[in-house]
């Protein structure tokens, strides 16, 4: 293709002469196979794109690009969804093996044990962390597991109506919200009680007037804080509703009540912090966990273990007559990819830390935020609010300091800022008008939370 | 042996500076800590090593071998992709933090789009879909908004019947009412049929093209015309574009919205089944309903906009797989536009190529030149009392990972056929031992059918018995002990 | 097939921003240039990336499972050390770049000194030599420079026969003859032969302690008094450190010099033989004899000292393998002081568990404790028509890695001995079900021979015939071509 | 081991209590094992290190410390053995992967074909690049594969004298006195002519004194030029020596003449160049190329290529006759281990830039430094010494700046400066007191040489 007689493209293998050979072999011109383009116009004077870059050309490209960013940080007062956490080295670089990384969906079981059988165990993890009895192989986020067990329920339930509580994350509200408006679904908010949490009158008041197919509460919700999921449990079950459990972080499994054992009909959550990088909000991964009465109904794909010919233990794709390459529109979800490969990562991750590494980095994070919670409050410009609500790594301030004064005052602090909240979520705090989300976790090194309380200081 | 069986107690590969803290459950969430979770694998580093290092041998991936199943595009993954996409700073990047801080990776995200909007000839595009059937609601959620605000009796969507399932499943789960559309005898759209369906409650029509037959839709102008004369919208299913990049654009052919698979066309990793991402194009009069936000560029600043009162709402709960992005990113910065093409010819040559070796053997439905992938039928074969899956079986003893079976499943494919997509990545001799492959194959099913009954042979377990699976039903460790 | 078998012209995963400038050879050198070389491989990526991928899953490490390698100290690798030497803040500097600009790998060089001063209560170190046999060399020239400067009559090294073979060859290679000292018949230096040649003309014993049977040298200290009374040196080979991090030093054995295997002791990868690194250390009064430069801490500042007129001289082109160094330092940081003498009990309780399970079956030669390895002997098995090698390639079939076998060869071992270094690395289990093969396999030696003659069955190679690599002398692609 | 039951150490599986039941199970305690130590101390209240640090708290520490380094860099204009290039991300990638990184010497070679065909690989190319009949799989890098080549030389020809050209590496030149030192082989060193290169005369007459083993040049040489290494090899063998080539820069394999063509008996040099990096000096990749000749003689490992019992392609070492573990004290040289992995990865290295490619490569080193060089004479403050001596990619030029101001000056250009030579090594310049090895490769941009110029106009 070229003067040198070298191809191009190293992607390509086929050289011109091959490609030739190859059609005359066959008997057929390039030209002959777009005819079936019929009248239908080629690009004219081809694509506009730039000509491509080498690999060396692109490694500049990228770091100039790449260097608009500001730097990567040590740790993060952000969380609202992502979170930074340590990855064990032994993550990624298992993550990253190419038996992993580069097949397609396991759909032939003799030559993907390897993925299966990953997928099995996270599968497990998920059960024994959730506490429920089935968890599908992954969904594509915390936000969309959500919504389809919205979906579910009211598969389940039929009601045209869920409930949904003020507290959990606006994107996860605002994506149930948006999977359920064409099925007419109406989305009702029950309140927030003054101590951040969901009002349980409210609950029961909602509950009352119309049948509900789901409610749906997070916690650790929103606002940081560590809902009652076994009371809600209790009240959703009297209104014969699917009671719908979500997390953001999934590092709060180590340490907090939910499944079983609080009533939950399905469990769901983002299970980024389980070894996987924030990288600016994806890849990240969905859990889906629910109960063995709804094993038809839920979406997703799901591993089972089998044996082969011989008796051999082996695993397998199961309950694969509800999705949609078989069942079609009839399928309990489109779903046909998922996020496989971070679902292996998760489980690399727990297999690391372990038993009781997982909890303990549950409490070190329990820890880290109280501890930066009293650092702040010292400095008298900081007070959290909703004081008697139990959190987890997360906390609502309200402060002194307004937005752009925290920005600038944490510039030289390798931490990412905390998020500034729209005042109308929380309670007026008299002289501090600013409201914030802070986050922290282990990786809120004792170094760094000295720097960040000088700053705020 | 799953890593919850290797379990030891008191193993830990655990390394961090601090210990589990009892007193802090007990003092700050007394009530709501659940106790330890008892049943997780304790296992030393090594222990984990070994056990998913031996995992990752137990796949076949395309760095392993020929990997030509149909509708997947299983291309070479450039490594370079990964070590872009792993840049730190990219990786540690918090999605909240100021879009000032996030300019260079915003500014990836708008090139991207800029690339993607030339290479299907669409207006607008949203990043946020995690894989193609995300796309495809998302694409269907913003046909159904469309129609809500224009012309709400339009609750159908026509599917042809070789359509890939999820693309009745998103419309389904978007609202809608599906409604099959024939195909015709030579594998496009029964352009009779859709004449008669095509009409005031049929809001769109979901095609792919090339379609899952590898054929391009001669049709296609006509069936744009016909749709759109009488009010109804096409989407494009874009899993098939890599038999089209540089030669032909969706956009042009007359498709108001497309969804494009990276993971197939844009090589990306497919990671044994995700991450993938799925961008979903759109014309401009659908610009304002995509979900937000929307990557932006204002006087040389790059934005993440949320401020469009008729978008559908949001997909995810941030912006999409970034690190996705970037891998297709670099991909088509490095092909550029010669590159693209020569992708898309490669693809198409090699998919005929193995056509007319295999045709004697493997008889195609259509005699007619295919696109980026080639259906073929082994019907004959039952006379030797073997099925389309003991040759596919059979296959991996050769070493190859078997095509597609049994899909599209419509007339006249209903039965025992396979779909081969070689991809560019593919070279010549190893188009030609595959087929040779499948020649030999083809042979031990009248010489030695046995051969082919029990294979595979040489994998690290024989055929995996899916009965005893859904019997049995044990989809955890947890299930396990129970039995 | 080898990659240059693989090639077809015109192939390429070339990817720069240029093409070969012909115009350049002959402008600027036009009588050097040599004709282009016509006969590299040309290939694209995803040949090269199956290529090299498919061989390494045909390859046998510690990340697949269990090797025993006896000697060889075949530990875990940690990754996180891997991620660490691939630091670009590593990576790409420069050695002669100003010391200034170098401060961080210094720091890390001069701790890393410290540490192994620490370890082997040894005065000064040399971080320079690459490998084992490179610090033996080093080592040895030092104590001949030294001994030219004080005692030039001293011109023999004694070695004990039970020596891994590099310490003869270290120490003709540093110019010294070499005598060999017979063992005892409990395993150690015979006291009576080292009286007899321990004379004046003998500058040197070179001893492995742990020596290479497993076992601890009980006579050390006489030994010491003995060579040192006479004006002798002692030399120590680490290769068998890990038996006594934290229970007791070499420095304080009255060790002279020693060199380590940080790929061995210090967890650094073996990549199929090296790189590797093997840092000397030495007794003070030889500290100025050390292969400049030697790095050194002044005020706070690190630096590379070059300015010793006492030094051998250079041993390699800059300083040593420094991302191999940074591994280990990693490593020792890790661990520290509990975590190395957790090691070395733990590697001593593995070895003495693993010879008590198969004493039965393969005999000890002595039966003392051992220390980190153990040496089991096959003879036995001769009358069933077997020998080691063939229950070594049996072990195989089970999916281990044999042990080290043929070594050491000196009386009474001068035949079918094997010998076993599990490492701290290996859990019980691992190591059990190791035992549990190696008797199993003596079982089939009696019971059916021929398993172990053909073994192995279930390789990608079965037997490799050595005399035919030998009489063919086939080392490169050009001699195939030739042939 | 500790209160929470959990083992402190990730690298150690055995648990304090499996370890008990070890012992208990042979009948042994730990005190009855080091009894061995017999009556020497154990070390006394255990080593002077520091507790250990955990993997977070390493990462910490890590990160501090390697910030003391000035950052990467873009380019380098110094070379003087060690380079700069760019390293494709498909090498790094597959040299990584766990079956090669954690293998030993491939002494089974029905579980380490993967490692034995790489080297085999290896050894081709180098045949084909040094244009020699044999190469071993490798040696530890540059000078120390130099001095065994001497050594080598030694066995062959026995005469206690080798001559090195003055124009060779000095670090080379000395690691060859450190090797042949104990062995009384003299040392002498060959003039260099007004032009750069090694002398022609005073190798002739240095030759015709006594017999000499071996005669070692460098080419491109430490300055960079060229030598005429078939005028050198014809002297050299009129005067029944074995003749040495060396080289630092193994992108010049691609474009110079070497090998048998030259006249070489062996021809060695540093393969860093070929996809490793600089590392601060290591590890790097000592290369060794002979004839057929003598191998019996050469040091290092080999690989053939040979047959399974089944007929099958298949490869082992071979000719292990000559190699320590065999011959002990007799052994061609004490190397073990060598520097298999980097041999690999100059194997993946190759492969992937190809044929053409090499070529292309070596030909834009030349082309970068002519520009550069071309660049800094036009500045006034430059000007090229052995003007007329063809040059690869290093030249040395005189200059009126100083090596702190050049320092200075380039601090802000993303290029670590060039070598400062010392006076004495080159004639004298008028008006330019100061003498510079400066390096060029494909790495150097135009947009980092013209930052490069700017800084030094
Ligand atoms: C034609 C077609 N459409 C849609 C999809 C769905 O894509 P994904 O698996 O990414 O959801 C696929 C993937 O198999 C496909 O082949
Ligand atoms: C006892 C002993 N000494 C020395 C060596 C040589 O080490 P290297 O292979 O690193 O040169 C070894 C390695 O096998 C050894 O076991």
């Amino acid at each position: 293709m070229q003067s040198t007689g070298r191809n191009k493209f190293s992607f390509i293998p086929a050289t011109g002469d091959e490609q030739q050979a190859m059609l005359q072999k066959i008997g057929l011109q390039f030209d002959d196979i777009v005819k079936c383009f019929a009248g239908n116009s080629c690009v004219e004077g081809g694509l506009q794109l730039p000509d491509g870059l080498t690999e060396d050309q692109m490694v500049e490209y990228w770091d100039t690009m790449m260097s608009r960013n500001s730097g990567p940080r040590k740790a993060s007062l952000l969380g609202a969804g992502a979170y930074m956490h340590f990855i064990p080295a032994v993550v990624p670089h298992l993550a990253s093996l190419p038996g992993f990384v580069t097949a397609y969906t396991p759909y032939q079981p003799e030559i993907s044990q390897g993925t299966l059988q990953s997928l099995f165990e996270f599968q497990s993890f998920m059960v024994e962390l959730t506490d429920m009895e089935l968890a599908n192989c992954s969904m594509y986020d915390g936000a969309s597991s959500t919504a389809e067990a919205m979906l579910m329920a009211h598969r389940v339930k039929k009601a045209d109506r869920v409930l949904v509580a003020a507290t959990v994350n606006p994107n996860y509200l605002a994506t149930v919200r948006t999977y359920l408006e064409p099925h007419g679904i109406a989305v009702d908010v029950v309140k927030m009680n003054g101590d951040g949490r969901v009002s349980m009158e409210d609950l029961e008041s909602k509950l009352s007037v119309t049948a509900c197919s789901a409610v749906l509460v997070q916690s650790p919700n929103y606002l940081g804080i560590i809902e009652d999921l076994g009371a809600i449990g209790t009240i959703v079950h009297r209104h014969d509703a699917l009671f719908v459990e979500s997390f953001t972080e999934a590092m709060a499994l180590g340490l907090l009540k939910y499944g079983v054992g609080t009533g939950a009909d399905v469990v769901v959550g983002d299970g980024q912090s389980l070894g996987l990088s924030m990288s600016f909000g994806g890849p990240h991964l969905g859990v889906f966990a629910t109960l063995k009465k709804y094993n038809r109904d839920f979406p997703g794909r799901i591993v089972g273990e089998s044996i082969d010919t011989k008796g051999r233990q082996a695993f397998v794709m199961t309950l694969r007559a509800r999705e949609q390459d078989i069942r079609r529109e009839k399928a309990t979800s489109n779903i046909c990819s998922n996020h496989a490969l971070n679902a292996l990562t998760a489980a690399v991750y727990l297999g690391s830390v372990g038993e009781s590494g997982f909890r303990a980095l549950a409490c070190e994070n329990v820890a880290k935020l109280q501890k930066l919670v009293s650092g702040l409050e010292a400095t008298g410009h900081f007070t959290r609010v909703f004081k008697q609500s139990p959190v987890f790594n997360e906390a609502v301030l309200a402060s002194s300091i307004a937005p752009e004064d925290m920005r600038s005052r944490l510039a030289g602090v390798p931490v990412f800022p905390p998020l500034a909240l729209a005042r109308s979520i929380v309670p007026e705090v008299q002289g501090m008008p600013h409201t914030y989300l802070i986050c922290a976790t282990e990786m809120l090194k004792d170094s760094i939370l000295k720097q960040v309380l000088g700053a705020l200081s | 042996m799953t890593l919850f069986e290797k379990s030891v107690a008191g193993r830990s590969a655990f390394s961090f500076g601090f210990e589990e803290d009892r007193a802090v459950a007990e003092r700050y969430i007394p009530e709501f800590a659940r106790a330890a979770v008892k049943s997780l694998p304790q296992v030393a580093e090594l222990d984990l090593v070994r056990h998913f290092t031996n995992l990752a041998t137990m796949n076949y991936g395309v760095d392993t071998g020929f990997y030509p199943l149909g509708s997947c595009t299983m291309k070479y993954n450039p490594k370079i992709n990964e070590r872009m996409a792993a840049d730190p700073r990219l990786t540690v990047r918090h999605p909240l933090d100021d879009a000032a801080g996030n300019q260079g990776i915003l500014q990836m995200e708008f090139e991207l789009k800029e690339s993607l909007q030339e290479i299907t000839g669409m207006d607008d595009f949203t990043l946020q879909p995690a894989c193609g059937a995300h796309g495809e609601l998302t694409g269907m959620l913003i046909i159904h908004a469309y129609m809500r605000d224009h012309d709400a009796k339009r609750t159908k969507v026509l599917i042809p019947d070789s359509a890939h399932g999820t693309n009745p499943a998103s419309a389904s789960m978007a609202g809608f009412q599906v409604v099959t559309v024939p195909s015709n005898e030579r594998g496009g759209v029964d352009m009779d049929a859709l004449d008669k369906l095509m009409d005031d409650t049929v809001a769109a029509i979901m095609l792919t093209n090339p379609n899952t037959v590898g054929l391009f839709e001669e049709n296609i102008t006509r069936i744009a015309e016909l749709v759109h004369t009488r009010g109804g919208l096409l989407y494009y299913d874009g899993a098939n574009l890599n038999a089209l990049m540089g030669l032909i654009r969706p956009g042009d052919l007359g498709f108001d919205v497309v969804h494009l698979n990276l993971h197939k066309t844009f090589a990306t990793p497919h990671g044994g089944g995700g991450p993938g991402a799925a961008p979903v194009g759109v014309k401009k009069f659908l610009a304002d309903y995509l979900p937000i936000p929307v990557v932006v560029c204002r006087d040389g600043q790059y934005a993440l906009d949320e401020n469009r009162p008729h978008t559908i709402g949001r997909m995810s709960g941030f912006y999409g797989n970034t690190a996705v992005l970037a891998r297709a990113y670099v991909y088509i910065k490095m092909m550029g536009r010669d590159g693209l093409l020569a992708t898309s010819r490669a693809a198409v040559i090699n998919a005929n190529y193995v056509k007319a070796l295999l045709s004697p053997y493997f008889p195609p439905a259509y005699d007619r030149p295919v696109m980026h992938e080639t259906v073929l039928s082994a019907k004959g074969y039952d006379k030797y009392g073997v099925t389309l899956l003991d040759i596919a079986k059979r296959l991996m003893d050769y070493g190859y990972h078997p095509p597609t079976i049994y899909f599209p499943h419509f007339p006249p494919y209903a039965e025992e056929v396979m779909m081969v997509e070689p991809t560019e990545s593919e070279s010549k001799e190893t188009m030609d031992s595959f087929c040779d492959a499948l020649i030999k194959i083809s042979q031990e099913a009248k010489e030695n059918p046995d051969l082919l009954l029990s294979a595979p042979h040489d994998t690290v377990v024989t055929r995996v018995n899916e009965t005893y699976a859904a019997r049995h039903l044990i989809t955890s460790h947890r299930d396990k002990k129970g039995t």
